[in-house]
């Protein structure tokens, strides 16, 4: 059977670059770079490399690139690290994020309510954008951290961040961006954006699961989430996960490189998928901000449908996708991103992410559209809600 | 993180041994960790250092910068030894790692301390005192925190 | 020139095994193991089934296996994760640990005094044991964890966990052993230690680094350190480093299988070291437990000798071990295990770690011996310690 991954926002498979790069680590350098000999000092040459590369390719300095596990703890430890130092610090206990971010910032966000803090989840508007005059209005003198992502894991859409960023020069909040689904698919600089804290992860650009990195500007101070070994400044540490970061670095790297030609081949191929389903499937709707969003990304709902059976129905032709709704991760809530966005609980059930990837043609796209249409005229069928729907 | 020129001091240190008729000595120790370091001075009447010799129990950043220090002093003045300071050894290196720039101490401490020994044995009028050894200690916390 | 590896103690190299499962799953696993269609389940089987070797060959059962992103990790979720959790619990602040910790522990628990712990560190024999005496001791009415653990990582000493582990029997403190070194060098079996808690890591054991595993028993909980989705029970919240977790899993297997045999292969072949070399270099002393030691293990003091410079000769012979001193990692100070065993600080320093490993033979202990004694006398004739013990 066909079988067409769409669903390169949730991971994508790894690249044979990049595991070739580690393959060579695994088989190579057997030292632990914290070690003084031949063994350790060659490990070490190698761990400085990939930081400076990964450094020059979001315009930061070496020094400024934390190896951490995941993007989730990149995140955990910008938002943690931040807010528990300044509050010590006696700087203040206000924060300012999204309603529409990851778990990984709004779980830990929430977190820090419970420890006393104050959080201001700023409103998105139907496209799902932030306003930069949003950000300006909660912004306060005790606020100690903005915490925005670039963009959106589930609708795909970019927010503001650069503006963002220019707005807070002259204010002492940190400023952090979850930018996990931005690099590798937008051009992202550090300084462009005017951030101090951003989040990346390996796992999105084909590259490792489990390997992470968090962009601390010069001067920042962070608290870390953990005490050992004095590895990665002490903020992170942990014998450091040597393969894992040479493969990110590669990642990055290959994805810098193809940036240009392949984000702009994937939106074109986006764009159709959105187009011909759309105009092929009735009640029907794109989420997501139409132009300002992941050239990969495809959020659509499809009334009267839930979106689980519709991902079942779709696996079982070969095509992977997933939901806005998050029913099989633990939660039955639909999508905190939707809801935010002002769709109806219903709507919010039905709706379908589809990101593409290095490996999707037109082929691909033509088989998809033509199984959801079988597949939603189906699910609609056996619905009482289309049903009644029909009937009026 | 050793550059080649500590390794090449650390491998091959010159002017190793003693001096057994010289005319100064110093012997320092590194409080934090517990290294020592003695220097032999031969000095010419008119002030000139004519030979030197060390011993150190240390890490190799104190090995390769006792070894340095030598060769910087020899055939040097009184005056110009004074002058001489840990900082301008770790360059004559090409450089030691953050957390070693301590180690340097100890040959630049040891010279002082042979210095001295020399004043107080021969009364020359030499610009320094006890006060000059009290040591730069705090530099021993000058740890690998890279952002300067 | 020849290269002998005696640093297993810090990192060990990759075993090919292992390395080739790891391709299989970076080559065939595409999936996110939280997605529902077939990649996902695909990914989300193959890591059950590591979870339930690994469950398996420490006693365990498969729900009480978490994933980590490091040894370092799991001890700190360990240590932080229940110490929050039962203080918010009104079930006390007292902790007790040993004096010879990794830093991951003991870094951990100094956390903690600044977060109003109470923590009694628990002195040790010039062996380097822990006494059960002195546990009992110790013990309170609020003592909420035990920390100790298996075996010390730089003199080897094993600690008595069972017995421990049967004192605590009735106490409601919670006991956690850090087994990062023991695992697949001594038996480790859950059960028979009477631990809840139990730290490992990937990397000492020919598997990858940054893959850590935390066995918490059935029924204990803590506080997690990072919040985000669902993964891992929400302990470690993150994308799964699958790949890593197969490695660690398969290196695991492999190291059970061997257990028995290359044990006493290391332990003859450590044996005839320490032998050797206290024989034909004077002034030199073993640190550690003469038999409860681990397998692969010798630590040997070289009196009048600073560590680093015995470490940076012996590099350049090919030979890569390591010193008590941490005079690289950042800290100054010598070894906190040696101290604490009642060393002086000058024999401390000039103290070495040789740890063999698989590819440790008998020609490399001729080598070792040989050159050390070289070295040794060297750096004796450089010392001025040893000139004037010598004239005394
Ligand atoms: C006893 C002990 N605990 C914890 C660790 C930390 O493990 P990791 O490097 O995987 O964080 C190590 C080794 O570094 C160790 O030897
Ligand atoms: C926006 C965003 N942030 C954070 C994460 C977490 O990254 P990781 O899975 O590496 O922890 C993800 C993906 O899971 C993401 O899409
Ligand atoms: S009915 Fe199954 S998740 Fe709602
Ligand atoms: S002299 Fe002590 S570490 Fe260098």
């Amino acid at each position: 059977m066909k079988k067409v991954y769409l669903d390169h926002g949730a991971t994508t498979p790894m690249r044979a670059e990049v595991i070739d790069e580690m393959v060579k680590i695994y088989r190579e350098e057997a030292g632990n770079p914290s070690s003084v000999h031949q063994f350790g000092r060659s490990a070490r040459k190698v761990l400085e490399e990939a930081r400076m590369k990964v450094a020059e390719i979001i315009g930061a300095e070496p020094k400024e690139i934390i190896f951490t596990g995941s993007g989730t703890e990149s995140d955990n430890i910008a938002i943690l690290g931040t807010a528990r130092l300044k509050a010590k610090q006696g700087k203040g206990k206000h924060i300012i994020t999204s309603s529409v971010e990851h778990h990984a910032v709004s779980d830990t966000c929430k977190m820090l309510m419970k420890e006393g803090f104050d959080v201001t989840f700023l409103p998105v508007d139907a496209d799902g954008l932030v306003s930069v005059e949003s950000v300006k209005q909660a912004l306060r003198e005790d606020t100690i951290l903005v915490t925005i992502m670039h963009a959106n894991n589930e609708v795909g859409t970019v927010q503001p961040i650069a503006e963002i960023g220019s707005l807070l020069k002259g204010h002492p909040a940190v400023f952090h961006t979850d930018a996990v689904q931005t690099v590798g698919k937008l051009p992202v600089n550090v300084n462009e954006l005017g951030v101090d804290l951003l989040s990346i992860s390996a796992h999105k650009i084909y590259g490792p699961k489990g390997v992470g990195v968090l962009y601390i500007k010069k001067g920042q101070r962070v608290e870390s989430l953990m005490y050992g070994g004095g590895q990665e400044r002490k903020i992170r540490p942990s014998t450091e996960n040597l393969a894992g970061i040479i493969g990110m670095a590669k990642a990055m790297e290959l994805a810098k490189n193809e940036l240009e030609a392949e984000s702009t081949r994937l939106q074109v191929l986006r764009d159709r998928l959105i187009k011909e389903l759309l105009e092929t499937i009735p009640e029907t709707k794109l989420n997501g901000h139409p132009t300002k969003r992941l050239p990969h990304n495809a959020n659509i709902s499809f009334e009267y449908i839930e979106g689980e059976s519709l991902i079942l129905s779709l696996d079982m032709k070969g095509i992977a996708v997933s939901s806005g709704s998050a029913c099989t991760s633990g939660s039955l809530d639909p999508s905190h991103v939707l809801m935010a966005m002002g769709l109806t609980h219903q709507t919010a059930h039905g709706s379908l992410r589809m990101t593409l990837g290095k490996s999707t043609t037109d082929e691909d796209i033509d088989y998809v559209v033509a199984e959801l249409k079988t597949v939603v005229q189906r699910l609609r069928e056996m619905s009482p809600v289309w049903d009644q729907r029909a009937k009026v | 993180m050793y550059t080649e020129k500590v390794m090449d001091h650390f491998t091959n240190p010159r002017n190793v041994g003693e001096l057994p008729d010289a005319d100064a000595v110093g012997e320092v120790g590194n409080m934090k960790c517990g290294d020592i370091m003695k220097l032999y001075l031969k000095i010419s009447d008119d002030g000139v250092i004519e030979d030197v010799k060390f011993k150190t129990f240390g890490c190799g950043a104190a090995i390769a910068t006792s070894s340095m220090s030598t060769e910087l002093i020899k055939g040097k003045t009184v005056e110009e030894c004074l002058k001489l300071t840990n900082k301008a050894i770790a360059e004559a290196l090409d450089g030691l790692p953050p957390v070693k720039m301590h180690c340097s101490v100890l040959a630049e401490e040891a010279l002082k301390a042979a210095l001295l020994d020399y004043k107080n044995k021969t009364g020359k009028d030499i610009d320094i005192s006890e006060e000059d050894l009290k040591g730069d200690d705090h530099d021993h916390h000058e740890d690998c925190d890279h952002e300067d």
